[in-house]
């Protein structure tokens, strides 16, 4: 038996609660108050993103905007720095100041065309060799109907693959709330930093708490169980680098939060950048190939034999030859018409 | 790390044999031995009813052609996730439900004599949910076909990510979007069919990028669950909402095809799609 | 002087009128109704087009839907067919048999999603080694806002560019009206047939007239003047192959039209078939690069020269250095605020 | 092929000086010295008026820099096309009154000391309309730029494609395209800059197609005329439809740049878009 990544796994739950007490309000003896004072502060609406984060580390920033398809989706944010002199294209969603502003960029939740117009932008990097930077914090792909019509998984499926073969360096930063698949489609990168309060999850706690305790009151449980902080994400090697912020928060310090951020960032690159573009590609290949531990059984494969095809001809034949075959009874068909769990991912 | 597995029982054992079936959709009583001729679709007004992994797999490929693949991984516990009950417990009592060991199953066949590689999601496995096991099986069966130059087909019917695994369920995303990139790069097909229900992060994933994405009818395929939906947003919902009707419509699924045909119309895509210069890492087609 | 491609264009104006007298209701004698009859002939309700066609010459066929983006523009049909065993994918603009289809096909012009599905089936057709097949029928593109909105003018420059390259052979066969930029999207190929009534313009013969006659009323000189039959476009080198119709025209027969379309389709993909795909990519870049009639003169640039810039620092330094540098006036600016020639292409 | 062509005079012979322009936009009498100076853009409105290809490339590029390429090119008749005048007549009075020899210039120049290819269009040259002499300039030019490594700049304003040479205009979309594609597969970027107006066939070329696309404020850019549109579908046009802001928010325009802006702009995004690695046929750059 082969049991991969179980060790992350292990290391997880049992490592790094210490760090707890560095959020405000939330003793460290109770670990789900900790894990949920996290979950506010990776939510405050204070906290830097991409727009407030270029404005300390970028010398230069030129807005491209577009999906050349549909719209111009100002939940993403797309286009050139320069990042103390190294030229980058960088991608990231935003919320708005104010209402006015979350109205225009839809409280930070793209829609299709918000992806799309990252992938645009991410297919030039690769055509001009500059390295991607992302900046991930959303709650999630913007829900709606409109959403769906235009095709959202799509477009997460899309830029999830692009990424993953993009010929070019890419590092991701979670700087808030990386909220699923709305957060990976532009969350696949060769390195993945957090900041320190930052959180990770497949679903969001509420949605999480809903489906399995049916209540949203237990989202602060759900997230524990989850383990969706920062150092929980590092230790399942989800994330590779946890950068520690400053004072109260990043929402506190823009800018001293920009500045360790900047130093970061400009490692990576640097190292990045001395790795030959196939190289890369193949550690990135590997680095997703191995997240996720399972075993692996030895012995006769358990998958019930598989019957005779059911064409009514074949079927008959295989009623008359019984004996011959054995045909396993379908499952009761009425058990697989339960409505699914739907907020996954 | 201590997980007991289940004895691989006839399922007759499990589930007392009941005679009649009532259809969700119109109501009638069905005799189950019809329904069963009738490929699980309802005669009276074609409800197609989901089907376990080796009812599929049975439907759609040639007799005794199927070889699984990988039979033997298992879901861990990485996270050391309980809900109201332990992770471990919900699989073990999956796997007794269904005579699985998770959520997929894949190997090689041959539908109408072209041989290919096929990976089925069966929803009686918890939700047809995808963790490490399904994504590594997905990942698998790419690089099988990419290996031996042979298509893939992938029928899906889930509801997303599987919650207990966390960010690492998420990651299987990646995991099969980069081996359907590389499947892709070498020119090898792959074909997506969607079954009822396809949704959250399988469908945002490989279930959507099919070189050619078939559905049954009238199937639920959808990115956010119609309640997040509804509820964050307070919109009211258009009709055939994340229906595979909805779907076609809006440019998704290139064909929306019954049961009964889905054999034939997938082997005919298959030939078309077969590569005129061979392809993948060797051209050996059996 | 050079004077390339004028020759084609002389024997245009000389040669073809002789084929005019097997339009119907057209005196020979008269160019004008000849030409005109042909248009007619080409927009006959009844015409067939690639449903129709296929139905003749594809011993299989299955449709393909959706652009993966918005939706299924069913003024496009898509899909995989085979034609006396050659597996090909083939594209074209479909119109409907009566109101009711005619509404869900828009009358036969494509929105944006059309192109964008023919695209991604062409690219689909390029990554299986298909040959691609178009039937070129239509008026234009859809011209509603709609249609302007979602980028009709983007998917056409992208599908004319991508089968500028697509590295899979191209048969083209205008089968009607070949609307302009509508047309042309899917009518970039190795070789381009056009059935005999067919017809192939810039911009349709109203709006040539109403643009330079200021009235409809002289569509019928316009279509003259812009030699849009089948024969003079082959006399242009834009079409490369006349198939002639039986009887009274394509719409009186459509499976005697389909065999001739089916035996020159096939000629031409076998030969194309025996061409490596680099020659042939080279050989349809050649084929475009060299359409167009230009003379090319010798002697001085004739561009007046270039002002210093406009700044205001630049200009105040121009007007201190006076003598040193021509500085031509700009050229009055009210005669450059004009309402531009809007119905071109 | 008979043909005059103009003598080369100075355009202050053809044109009586006015003092005074009247701005269409808010109706103000500007001063013409005073226009010129501010770019001739209206200092009250802020009402871009449309610039000939020497302003035009004045604006853009360092003092002295351009150089112009296949100044020789010019229009034939193909077609014999009459309407209420030939063909030949209506190019020869545009040539009298441009001193252009056709809608296009295009050479190499500096912008900010950085080479490049440029493209300017004369709106003033038979509507900047689109025939073989402009495709073919511009497939030079994207040649060009591949040939030496350098970006390629296309500044349009046009009315679309040249009816009066047929289908050999229509053509021209995939002769410039065509020539696009290999620039882009070499990897050589390319800016397109949309000023008022951009309509037609070029727009459906490469007007559009820009690695980056950028457009003077209230510039009409759209594909089908607004009589076109409007008079066969029978619709009401949505405001500012088929202006710049509009194409902006539909995601096909990166950004709208006012003149005084637009050669830094353009010097900035060409420094981001200068590949690290040498590209082109040649890394040579001067
Ligand atoms: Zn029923
Ligand atoms: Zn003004």
């Amino acid at each position: 038996m082969v049991d991969r990544i179980l060790g992350r796994g292990r290391e997880a739950r049992e490592g790094h609660e210490g760090r707890g007490d560095q959020a405000p309000d939330a003793p460290a003896a109770d670990p789900k108050a900790a894990v949920w004072a996290r979950v506010q502060l990776a939510r405050n609406l204070r906290r830097p993103r991409i727009l407030e984060l270029l404005a300390v580390i970028a010398d230069e920033f030129v807005e491209l905007h577009g999906d050349r398809l549909f719209g111009d989706d100002e939940a993403v944010v797309a286009g050139f720095a320069r990042i103390e002199g190294r030229r980058v294209v960088v991608v990231g969603q935003q919320k708005g100041a104010d209402t006015e502003e979350n109205v225009r960029r839809s409280f930070g939740m793209p829609h299709p065309e918000g992806y799309r117009k990252a992938m645009r932008v991410m297919e030039l990097a690769e055509r001009c060799g500059l390295p991607v930077v992302t900046f991930v914090d959303v709650p999630g792909a913007h829900p709606g109907p409109e959403s769906e019509e235009r095709g959202i998984a799509e477009a997460i499926a899309r830029s999830v693959g692009l990424m993953s073969r993009l010929r070019t360096p890419i590092v991701t930063v979670i700087t808030g709330e990386g909220g699923s698949g709305g957060a990976l489609a532009i969350a696949v990168g060769d390195v993945v930093l957090a900041l320190e309060n930052a959180v990770y999850s497949v679903i969001s706690p509420e949605g999480c708490a809903s489906i399995l305790w049916r209540t949203t009151d237990e989202a602060p449980t759900a997230a524990l169980a989850m383990r969706m902080t920062a150092d929980d994400q590092r230790a399942l090697g989800v994330v590779d680098l946890v950068i520690a912020e400053p004072g109260e928060g990043a929402h506190a310090d823009h800018a001293e939060t920009g500045r360790r951020l900047k130093t970061a960032i400009t490692e990576q690159l640097d190292r990045l950048a001395a790795i030959p573009v196939e190289v890369l590609v193949e550690q990135r290949y590997r680095r997703y190939r191995s997240l996720g531990a399972y075993a692996e059984l030895a012995g006769p494969a358990p998958t019930p034999p598989v019957p005779p095809r059911g064409g009514l001809a074949d079927r008959l034949r295989g009623l008359i030859e019984a004996g011959q075959r054995a045909i396993p009874a379908p499952l009761p068909v009425g058990r697989r018409d339960e409505p699914p769990a739907r907020e996954d991912v | 790390m201590p997980m007991k597995f289940p004895s691989f029982r006839s399922r007759r054992e499990d589930y007392p044999e009941k005679m009649w079936t009532r259809c969700p959709s119109c109501e009638e009583q069905l005799f189950n031995k019809q329904l069963e001729k009738a490929m699980n679709v309802c005669p009276s007004c074609g409800h197609h009813f989901r089907l376990s992994a080796t009812m599929r797999l049975s439907q759609l490929l040639d007799d005794g052609s199927f070889v699984e693949r990988d039979p033997g991984l298992v879901s861990v516990d990485p996270l050391g996730f309980v809900d109201q009950k332990p992770y471990p417990d919900r699989v073990a009592a999956a796997q007794l439900a269904t005579g699985l060991r998770d959520a997929a199953v894949w190997g090689t066949g041959r539908i109408e004599g072209m041989r290919i590689a096929i990976l089925v999601m069966d929803f009686g496995f918890m939700g047809g949910s995808m963790g490490a096991v399904v994504g590594e099986k997905v990942a698998r069966a790419a690089e099988g076909a990419l290996e031996e130059g042979i298509p893939l087909v992938i029928v899906s019917a889930s509801g997303g990510a599987r919650m207990q695994e966390g960010t690492l369920a998420l990651m299987q995303l990646v995991k099969t979007m980069a081996a359907l990139e590389r499947l892709r790069a070498a020119r090898v097909p792959y074909v997506s069919v969607m079954s009822d229900p396809t949704t959250g992060g399988v469908f945002a994933s490989y279930a959507a990028m099919g070189d050619v994405n078939l559905a049954e009818p009238n199937a639920l395929i959808g990115f956010a669950g119609a309640r997040v939906g509804a509820g964050t947003i307070g919109q009211e919902l258009p009709p055939g909402f994340q229906r595979s009707e909805f779907l076609y419509r809006h440019g998704f699924v290139d064909r929306i095809v019954q049961r009964a045909d889905l054999r034939q119309e997938l082997a005919q895509v298959l030939r078309f799609l077969a590569p005129t210069q061979p392809w993948g890492k060797e051209a050996a087609r059996g």
